[in-house]
């Protein structure tokens, strides 16, 4: 049974379904016996008083970094389906922002594969985030740990 | 030549413009140029030139100062991403 | 806000929904920024042609033995839930067997508490695996990979 | 005294038991001890003393040979688990 890799990149307004990504990666097949995943949430610190989140990203070049990624992934380790969604607009507080799935045959490369997407997307992928407090808009500082965690990958 | 430029997040606000069509002199032929062209339109632009935060992409992928630049590109400065 | 941290642990027969446990754990917080999660599947190899696998378990001993590994992780990581569903009795290929939730402020701490777990269930939680294929019944081995998983931890 | 026992999965299935109550003499007081006394009854018991892979819990933690044995104690013989 040779392997079928599929790999989809979605950036999209509308929330999205874990359950129902993790039956189309893994539906009617058996030879997964691993699917890693990963859902970012937006986060309302105790001293923001978070109202919402504005997600900003570049049409074209997103989609295209996020397949870079997932590429790069797919040449690092043998992997059987992967699942990228991530959205943009306005988001609420507790509101997920980004699904990776990864499926393998085991759960080692499954993991690091999910993590590698999510280390690149940190600090490869073109969007940017803006809070609205009641104080007014802030845009996300980037942070230095996810540069680190992606520059660990050059090891 | 003629490029497209695309500004993002809050470089866009800084500037005031999401994004223009212009013409380059033929001198201005890579991306730390093209910096320095658009730093002298004035102060709000000197960022471009002077931040070693505010990243650039040609043609939708992200790219060193290095990078040449030639007619019909699409060229998007921005700063560091935020996503996930 | 402080913390409030809900350890979960059901060894059940039934299948589990991914989207409804990921809502359980997160849903009406705004402090979770990270949940990630593994979900481990029956595998058919192809010279396997696997009719089905039943998993025996421990009843007592492995809830007991998954409440401890779920603790050894919340003192290891900061984390703000998780969530664990083991799977027993007959399963066919490409079911579900086991899922791990953990939600954390930040992935990396999620991500290595999910790892941790999924490593220390599979050598320290009372399940034992027979697949039945028409040439009989076969308990599966254990596999000396998910001991060196286990050992690394200890570092 | 008196100890409950267990065998699961091929352990379970080679020995044709699933668990059993039985009385212990007092000088059996450790998980080797016990071990070496229930290899005794005969072939298919003797992996239990020789096999280094077939682990053992005493109430439900999963413990080694030295470990004490005391009356009222649930006692499992398995082999290395396979889950996840």
């Amino acid at each position: 049974m040779p392997a079928v890799v599929s790999a989809q990149v979605s950036v999209q307004q509308e929330p999205f379904d874990v359950s129902a990504e993790l039956k189309a990666i893994a539906g009617g097949r058996h030879d997964i016996g691993a699917v890693a995943s990963f859902v970012g949430l937006v986060r309302d610190l105790a001293d923001a008083k978070l109202s919402s989140m504005t997600l900003e990203h570049y049409p074209g070049m997103t989609e295209k970094a996020l397949i870079e990624i997932v590429e790069q992934a797919k040449q690092r380790w043998e992997l059987l389906g992967v699942r990228v969604i991530h959205r943009y607009g306005r988001l609420a507080p507790g509101d997920a922002i980004v699904l990776v799935l990864v499926a393998g045959s085991h759960r080692g490369e499954a993991f690091a594969a999910c993590e590698f997407i999510m280390d690149f997307l940190k600090t490869r992928a073109p969007f940017w985030k803006k809070e609205e407090t009641p104080a007014g808009g802030r845009w996300v500082d980037a942070r230095d740990a996810d540069d680190a965690a992606t520059a660990r990958w050059k090891a | 030549m003629t490029i497209k430029l695309l500004y993002f997040a809050s470089l866009r606000e800084a500037l005031g413009v999401s994004g223009e069509e212009i013409a380059l002199p033929q001198d201005v032929d890579d991306v730390a140029k093209l910096r320095a062209h658009l730093a002298a339109r004035g102060e709000s632009w000197q960022v471009l030139e002077h931040s070693k935060k505010l990243r650039a992409a040609v043609n939708q992928s992200m790219v060193g100062n290095e990078t040449r630049v030639k007619d019909g590109d699409e060229i998007a400065f921005f700063p560091p991403v935020t996503g996930g």
